[in-house]
């Protein structure tokens, strides 16, 4: 637990964001809390109403701003709180990964799972999985590099990035 | 205007000196099935015989994403700092044909009619212009309809015109000559080669001032309806062209701290003039092709006394749908 | 400009112990829109709350972050003080420092930069929440009670004596259901018939109770509060104004070869027929298909008998439209027959009956008047078997589950038959008996050992003919699995309880849930039983699950108990966190294109379509709408929507998206 | 050398049954039937669409295997067709999108003559919607063989050399959205990317803005793209965007058991379910 | 390579398989000469699996379950290698292991995968395995009637024991308890079938030699129950049946304490009587209990 908590300075300490529904994975990470079960601080729960709530945008906007990691998490099949918004959300998922997945965008960084208002046990591991998975993959720069048009090695005129990089050197 | 002659491998070398001396060179370079600009590392990168790049040149004073500004927000207070103009590159751009050259001229006018345009002028100060005479054309190149020509020298600083075993080099400004110096000795004296031998016969495919005369009343005509109905409202023809210059200013805001952005836009978007109460003045298709073509070739040389089509064909080669301007201007 | 408050708590040192929250609200004081910053020991006592409302008043703030437990434990407590602060609770949000941070963390830098971060998001998210308020929905009161046996007629009365108004639908054309079918009941073995008709009589005559038989539910539309349901009213043939239920047709019609259902195919009835004599109504229909008159054009003999000519041959299906406020289905159960059975005959022994067909048997109203006689010949058993678990608890079969009341009805079915073939000898084979509930242990103790029943505990592999006995192969596993074999004179298999075979389509039609067997789905397994996913529509009896009557009866209870509560208001307040397609000034009207894909997307047929149209009345465009009272809030139409044009309210585009940029920014 | 040409490249006559097919516009003009017959017309290099709304201008009409743009995206255009009856020459991708349009409520079938040439040269007008998901099942699709090539060579590609190629290309997109603009599903009177409350998508042009871009247009034809390719061609920068939306359209056949022609006339692929969707990729 | 082609009724190579089996080699010759007879009579060509092996009968699953799999995949194997899409397996036990195996196989694709290791052939899995009912459904259809020229006048018990119906899931033949094709065919035939009540009672099978008193007892019981009702003959479709209930009679007669002279013989035997075949033809003269039909 002590790695977990205070990890060495020199690990690469993942940015996780997970994307939960209110009625079971929230309630499981709750009741980790409850139960005082340690993860790795590396996570950052938001709190949707259903995983069919859940934009794939979202997503991409996370790895944009720096996430390295990514985290999905509903009510198991039969079990979501609306019947059947974690059913529409795995299709989105399955369509999605594979998209992502012909684009080189590395779906390992994107970990689905359900986990359910009594699994807190299961939200820990959750999480040190996707945490340990993350570290050995190392920082997403790569999708990053591409987000920041400043520093965009592109050759092309077109884009006139080089131009860009110096004008702005405050930021 | 001094004319001088250069070999293949002399050009190849004065280029490289270019680069070498920290100077960005764009020029014409395979892309995939195709030929665009693009910023060469070294001179036998470029390709001589396309008969026309995808794009234009104009990105090179007008990028399709160029910052304006930045700013941070603390507590209510918002700091500026705008682009830092002297950090622009001194630009070549090599290659263009006189068509692209000439399309600075109205590009020009339109960055400078009441504001001027700091990022463009700056922009513009630091490239040096060589353009390449056409020996070759195709079904959509119209220059020639409106007054220009396969060796216009409009807008060049040095023209190159390829001749037997190398090109005939016409060094035209001052920017120019100061470019030459870089390696004189690859220029050798002018062998009395004729331009005019070399270049393309371009005939014309309409009468530009019957055109035009005929745009001033043509507002109310059914013939926008009539061209426009394939057109499907894109904005590729604005975006290949090389005097096009309409824009869009977004934000890229992150929390606190943002950027202001000039991006290219297109008048052949349904959302260009939508206003925020719902009205949309330009409807329908129709209008907003009557608005293009009017825009370039009514309202331009009325107020800016300049012509916003250069005759460089790359509209209607990048129409998904084959709106050939050439065609519908003659079909007025 | 935003002026959001943060408050951090403490919770004791449940968050400090490992969150320095001054440290959290200090950075959070630092936030853009941040007003006013501070942290206390217990929030959600009454001098936080205070200290919160006093904040809102004093620095107007337009916004509230508590970072303190889970949202799921205090939101309401601080949306409440925030709203006696005049402050629109939806303006207060949690940032969750407990649960997801102080208890899961050890005590370091990054668990309290970690709680800063998540302020941070909800900062943020709180920015660009909107004001919302509570959503009234009107109620028609009145309720559709669908099913006229015992769970219909317990939820029927039971609301009609609170003072509302109910409308029973019955299929058949007698209400009464299969207890009226029942001879007796255990455990306590009093007459079924006698406990149930008076209840019968009751719906019939009760002021606030109108009944119609021999009906069926065509259509439902609309949603809690304000259903239009279509009811198909069959043809019955006869004019119930003018008939006097003299019973003169029944007696004269010469068709009388017809399987009587009432008593399962035991006994038969005419073509024009009551089901049974103290049918409720007690008036008659005419079985078209079975008719003389409809199938060859020629009879009308009960048109000739009858004195007060009520029988119309041209009485087409009616149909009639109701606004109801609720619904009660209460549809029950059928029990599988015995053509299921492949190793007891295929249905093709005269004396293997169903446990329903011997309660016709013993039944003193059946066809044998109480006596218990092999439909073969006629001959009282000497010797009979009972079978529980006929179906039932037999994946392989397809019904893994226990259908609860065999067991004892399978005791009931011995001791009768003991109490009435005092020489017969009785046997049962079963898998475990089951008999929980009051007096039922001893009830079934009781068949064992007063009436000497035999008790097998085996499974019977096979029955089949010989020389008139049914040879019955089983096993005593209590012996040893020891092959047993039985020659016996009747075979009664406990047959499994099963869904009607209607209920799917009935579910489809109402648009609740059903679950693998097609028994209606309860909206929770533990704290919603009588609720179904749909809100206003609810369950009782054996539609949801084979039950026994004082189940049946408690269910049905239970369920007008909630519509009753429905009923106490004239509104229904509901939490506007739920979908809203945009609408926007002409010409656009709407971002929303129509494409009508979010239909199929939502689980509760929220979704409608909304013509918006020109003055001259043509229809510019046809656009998504959200009923807002059916919408509960999942979202998954607004993750689908390409042009987002639907966005819901509490966690819409603009909040969750502000929520996801703030977490990564530093 | 001295030569000085025009280069034009001549059109390549394909195989050519415009007679049939002029006759029965002629006959549906003619009649009333239609008001306004959408088809395809010599153009500069390559066939184009045209509009003909009088039987004096049918003669303009061919049908053969040049033309392989997707009619069907004019079907949504209200300036353009308002209440018009309406008579189509559909490839046969333009008949899917007929589908999805049809299914979608964007267009009404008593409003429209859709009719197409088959491979016998023999033109076909459909009663049905039946009747075009029967044609779709037993005609030959039409095949891009230099598609064929490229994703075979992607899908023998790492990941990170994917990343590359896609990167790169999309790089070079200048948003011009003529992919949007040619695609018949693209009938958003407000697309997501003009969308700014949020800013779902960058709106300017540079590498992931372009990406964000592309995946969105990618997603948003899940179940609804017929897979014809009109994106990438109307691309004025060739780039092999058609391949997003064909990955999509395999996804949907791999993962749901849709054959493509089932996903255009059914409800949505993204918005139905099956309890037994598969999930081995959720812990 | 020579082909193997055994009595093909028309001396023409088959398109159908034909699976005899170890039984129909040796003991049931007559069952083998019964199906091929009545094969012939309906011109349905039949060729046999070359090289073919025990398919593991009743005893090689209860050893080893690689072992038992790899014995019957070796059959399948060899059929698609002779490019067979439908194999005729008269035997019950053999036609239960090939449909088994085959089903196994399909549904885990590691097991297969190490089978046809085993067996160094490839399996696609493809193969129609038709019991001798089946083969008659198929392909005599409505033809049987017509073929009929001496109707097989007699009431009979039709047999069917355990290993044509069960399991159910997987073989899908017929109604698991009670089932009809049997009597249904004999019905045709010009035969009346009993209702009865041990059609499908375990006859004692593989007990036939080690414990020859539990096959009294249980082959008795079959037997009793035929004769009580009238049976004139009882059909099967299965050669250790037919053993058991016939080779065994003196044993039954023993337990039964009562001497009951009902014959059992195969369904082709009974629908080669009616379509016109000798006795001789399908090896009527075989059986130890006499079989005679006048």
């Amino acid at each position: 637990m002590g790695r977990l908590g205070g990890a060495l300075m020199s690990e690469f300490e993942p940015k996780i964001v997970a994307f939960v529904c209110n009625w079971c994975t929230y309630a499981g990470a709750d009741l980790t809390g409850t139960s005082r079960i340690k993860y790795a601080s590396n996570v950052k729960i938001v709190r949707f109403p259903c995983t069919g709530r859940i934009d794939f945008m979202l997503l991409l906007k996370a790895f944009a701003e720096g996430a390295d990691g990514i985290i999905v998490s509903g009510c198991h099949p039969n079990d979501c709180h609306y019947t059947s918004g974690n059913f529409h959300a795995r299709r989105r998922w399955v369509i999605f990964r594979g998209l992502l997945n012909f684009m080189g965008i590395d779906v390992n960084r994107i970990q689905f799972s359900w986990v359910s208002a009594a699994e807190g046990a299961k939200w820990a591991d959750v999480v040190n999985g996707t945490v340990t998975t993350i570290r050995e993959l190392g920082p997403y720069t790569e999708y990053r590099k591409a987000a920041d048009y400043l520093v965009q090695q592109d050759k092309s005129i077109i884009d006139g990035q080089e131009a860009l990089i110096k004008s702005v050197s405050s930021l | 205007m001094k004319k001088c002659f250069i070999s293949l491998a002399g050009l190849q070398r004065w280029l490289n000196v270019l680069i070498d001396t920290q100077k960005h060179l764009y020029a014409p370079v395979n892309k995939g099935a195709k030929v665009d600009f693009g910023r060469v590392a070294s001179a036998d990168e470029i390709v001589f015989d396309h008969i026309q790049t995808t794009q234009s040149a104009k990105s090179v004073a007008f990028p399709r994403t160029d910052v304006l500004f930045s700013y941070e927000k603390e507590k209510g207070k918002v700091q500026l700092e705008n682009a830092d103009l002297t950090a622009y590159p001194e630009t070549v751009v090599f290659g263009l044909h006189p068509c692209d050259a000439a399309g600075f001229n109205p590009l020009g006018a339109i960055f400078n009619w009441d504001y001027k345009d700091e990022l463009y002028n700056a922009r513009m100060e630091r490239t040096v212009v060589i353009t390449l005479a056409c020996t070759k054309a195709d079904e959509y190149c119209f220059c020639t309809s409106v007054n220009g020509g396969p060796g216009n020298t409009v807008g060049s600083d040095i023209q190159l015109t390829p001749v037997k075993d190398g090109f005939l080099a016409e060094i035209l400004t001052e920017k120019g000559e100061a470019l030459v110096k870089a390696d004189e000795a690859a220029f050798e004296a002018d062998r009395g080669d004729v331009k005019e031998k070399y270049l393309v016969k371009l005939p014309e495919k309409f009468d530009i001032k019957t055109v035009q005369e005929k745009l001033q009343t043509a507002f109310e005509s059914p013939i926008w309806k009539a061209q426009s109905q394939r057109c499907i409202g894109c904005g590729a023809c604005a975006y290949v062209c090389p005097t096009c210059a309409c824009f869009d200013i977004q934000e890229d805001a992150h929390g606190t701290k943002g950027k202001r952005l000039r991006c290219w836009d297109s008048c052949g978007f349904a959302l260009f003039t939508l206003h925020t109460s719902g009205h949309n003045p330009r409807q329908t298709q129709a209008q907003r092709w009557r608005q293009r073509l009017l825009h370039k070739f009514s309202y331009m040389p009325d107020r800016l006394s300049v012509r916003g089509c250069t005759g460089c064909g790359r509209c209607s080669r990048a129409c998904p749908v084959d709106m050939n301007i050439a065609e519908h201007l003659r079909s007025i | 400009m935003s002026k959001i408050g943060v408050f951090i708590c403490h919770c004791g040192e449940n968050i400090s112990a490992t969150v320095d929250c001054e440290r959290v609200a200090a950075e959070a004081g630092k936030m853009d829109g941040v007003e006013f910053a501070t942290d206390y020991k217990y929030m959600c006592s009454d001098p936080g709350q205070t200290l919160i409302k006093n904040a809102i008043k004093e620095k107007g703030l337009t916004g509230v972050v508590v970072g303190a437990c889970s949202p799921r434990m205090h939101e309401p407590t601080f949306r409440k003080a925030c709203a006696e602060a005049g402050l629109n609770p939806y303006l207060c949000e949690m940032s969750n420092l407990r649960e997801h941070c102080s208890w899961v963390h050890e005590k370091n830098e990054q668990t309290t930069e970690k709680a800063i971060d998540l302020v941070k998001m909800l900062v943020e998210k709180v920015k660009k929440n909107k004001p919302l308020n509570a959503i009234k929905v009107p109620i028609t009161k009145k309720a559709l009670v669908i099913g006229g046996g015992i769970a219909g007629i317990q939820a029927a009365l039971d609301i009609a004596n609170a003072g509302q108004q109910v409308i029973m639908v019955e299929k058949e054309p007698s209400i009464g259901g299969h207890m009226s079918q029942l001879s007796e009941t255990f455990p306590t073995l009093d007459c079924s018939q006698c406990i149930l008709t008076p209840r019968m009589v009751e719906v019939a005559q009760h002021p606030n109770i109108t009944l119609y038989t021999y009906a069926e539910l065509e259509h439902l539309d609309g949603f809690i509060g304000n259903f239009k349901a279509t009811i198909r009213l069959k043809a019955k043939s006869v004019d119930y104004k003018l008939c006097t239920g003299c019973g003169a047709c029944t007696t004269k019609c010469p068709n009388k070869k017809i399987p009587s259902e009432f008593n399962e195919g035991l006994g038969m009835r005419t073509a024009i027929y009551t089901p049974f004599p103290q049918a409720v109504p007690n008036k008659p229909v005419i079985d078209r298909a079975n008719c003389t008159y409809y199938q060859k054009g020629k009879c009308k003999v009960c048109e000739k008998v009858c004195p007060t000519g009520a029988i119309q041959y041209d009485l087409p299906d009616q149909f009639i439209t109701e606004d109801i406020g609720a619904v009660v289905i209460a549809t029950g159960f059928n029990v599988l027959k015995t053509d299921f059975f492949p190793e007891y005959g295929y249905g093709k022994y005269a004396d293997v009956l169903t446990g329903l067909q011997f309660e016709r048997l013993a039944s003193a109203s059946g066809p044998t008047l109480g006596e218990i006689r092999r439909p073969s010949d006629g001959k009282v058993p000497k010797k009979i078997v009972f079978i529980a678990c006929s179906g039932s608890r037999d994946p392989a079969k397809g019904i893994p589950y226990c259908s609860k009341i065999c067991c004892m009805y399978t005791a009931k079915h011995a001791m009768l038959y003991q109490h009435k073939v005092h020489d017969g000898e009785s046997y049962v084979f079963y898998m475990d008996i089951r008999a929980g509930g009051k007096n039922y242990e001893e009830f079934v103790r009781r068949a064992i050992e007063d009436d000497g029943v035999n008790y097998i505990r085996g499974r019977v592999a096979r029955i089949y003919e010989k020389d008139g006995k049914y040879i019955v192969k089983g096993a005593d596993t209590l012996l040893g699995s020891k092959p047993v074999e039985i020659e016996a004179d009747m075979v009664v298999l406990a047959t499994a309880g099963v869904s009607n075979p209607g209920a799917e389509e009935l579910a489809q039609k109402m648009h609740v849930s059903y679950d693998a067997y097609k028994f209606f789905a309860e909206a929770h397994p533990k704290l919603k039983p009588v609720e179904t996913n749909t809100a206003g529509i609810f369950l009782c009896g054996a539609c949801q699950a084979p039950k026994d009557i004082p189940e049946t009866v408690g269910m049905a209870s239970g369920a007008a108990a909630k519509v009753i509560g429905l009923f106490s208001n004239n509104e229904l307040t509901r939490e506007p966190l739920i979908a809203v397609v945009n609408r926007s000034a002409p010409p656009v009207f709407s971002t929303c294109v129509g494409c009508f894909m979010c239909q199929t997307a939502c689980p509760y047929n929220a979704i409608e379509r909304e013509e918006i149209k020109g003055r001259d009345g043509s229809v510019i465009k046809t656009v998504a709408k959200v009923n807002p009272g059916l919408c509960q809030g999942c979202g998954t139409c607004v993750a689908f929507c390409r042009s987002k044009a639907i966005d819901i309210q509490g966690f819409s585009n603009e909040q969750m998206f502000a929520e996801v940029m703030a977490l990564m920014n530093e | 050398m001295e030569d000085v040409l025009i280069e034009k490249k001549p059109a390549i006559a394909g195989n050519s049954f415009s007679g049939e097919l002029q006759k029965t516009a002629n006959e549906l003009l003619q009649s009333g039937e239609v008001e306004l017959f959408i088809g395809y017309e010599e153009g500069t290099r390559f066939p184009r669409p045209c509009f003909i709304a009088s039987t004096d201008e049918v003669g303009k009409l061919i049908f053969d295997d040049r033309c392989t743009g997707n009619l069907a995206v004019y079907l949504t255009r209200k300036d353009l067709i308002g209440d018009k009856k309406v008579g189509i020459t559909a490839s046969y991708f333009a008949l899917r999108s007929i589908l999805r349009l049809l299914t979608e409520h964007q267009i009404q079938l008593d409003k429209l003559v859709v009719l197409t040439v088959s491979a016998e040269k023999e033109v076909i007008r459909f009663a049905t919607t039946d009747d075009i998901t029967a044609y779709l099942q037993t005609a030959p699709i039409p095949v891009r063989e230099d598609d064929k090539a490229l994703i075979e060579k992607l899908n023998a590609m790492s990941r990170e050399e994917r990343w590359e190629f896609w990167s790169a290309e999309l790089s070079k997109c200048f948003k011009c959205y003529a992919c949007r603009a040619a695609c018949p599903m693209c009938y958003c009177t407000k697309c997501i990317v003009e969308e700014n409350r949020p800013q779902w998508i960058q709106p300017w042009a540079s590498t992931l803005a372009n990406i964000e871009w592309h995946i969105n247009r990618a997603m948003h034809m899940t179940g609804r793209c017929a897979d014809c390719g009109a994106c990438g061609a109307a691309c004025p920068l060739g780039l092999p965007i058609h391949l997003l939306s064909h990955q999509i359209v395999q996804e949907v056949t791999d993962n749901f058991a849709l054959d493509v022609n089932q996903a255009v006339s059914g409800d949505n692929a993204l918005s139905t379910f099956k309890p037994e969707d598969k999930e081995n990729f959720i812990k | 390579m020579s082909e193997q082609i055994i009595n093909s009724p028309c001396g023409v190579k088959g398109t159908i398989g034909f699976y005899p089996g170890c039984s129909l080699k040796g003991s049931s010759s007559e069952y083998a000469q019964s199906v091929l007879a009545v094969a012939k009579a309906f011109d349905i060509e039949l060729q046999e699996i070359q090289d073919w092996n025990c398919c593991g009968s009743t005893a090689a699953h209860n050893l080893n379950k690689e072992l038992a799999l790899s014995l019957s995949a070796r059959i399948l194997a060899l059929s698609e290698k002779q490019g067979l899409t439908e194999v005729v397996v008269p035997c019950a036990a053999c036609y239960n292991r090939l449909t088994v195996t085959q089903h196994e196989l399909n549904n885990d694709a590691a097991l297969k995968q190490r089978v046809c290791d085993i067996i160094d052939m490839p399996i696609k899995g493809n193969l129609q395995i038709l019991n001798v009912m089946q083969m008659i459904d198929k392909y005599v259809a409505d033809r049987l009637e017509e073929k009929v020229t001496t109707p097989f006048g007699h009431k009979v018990a039709c047999y069917y024991g355990c290993l044509l119906v069960r399991p159910h899931n997987i073989l899908q033949f017929d109604r698991l308890e009670d089932p009809q094709s049997m009597d249904i065919l004999m019905k045709r035939s010009g035969a009346e079938p009993i209702e009865w009540g041990f059609k499908t009672e375990c006859c004692g099978a593989g007990f036939s030699v080690s414990r020859t008193d539990v096959v009294a007892k249980l082959s008795g019981n079959i037997v009793k129950d035929a004769a009580d009702r009238g049976a004139e003959a009882i059909i099967v479709a299965c050669p250790m049946c037919q053993s058991n209930l016939d080779m065994r009679r003196p044993q039954i007669n023993e337990y039964l304490k009562q001497k009951i002279d009902i014959p059992v013989i195969y369904i082709t035997q009974a629908i080669g009587l009616a379509v016109g075949l000798s006795p001789k033809e399908v090896g009527l003269q075989k059986h130890f209990v006499p079989a005679q039909f006048a």
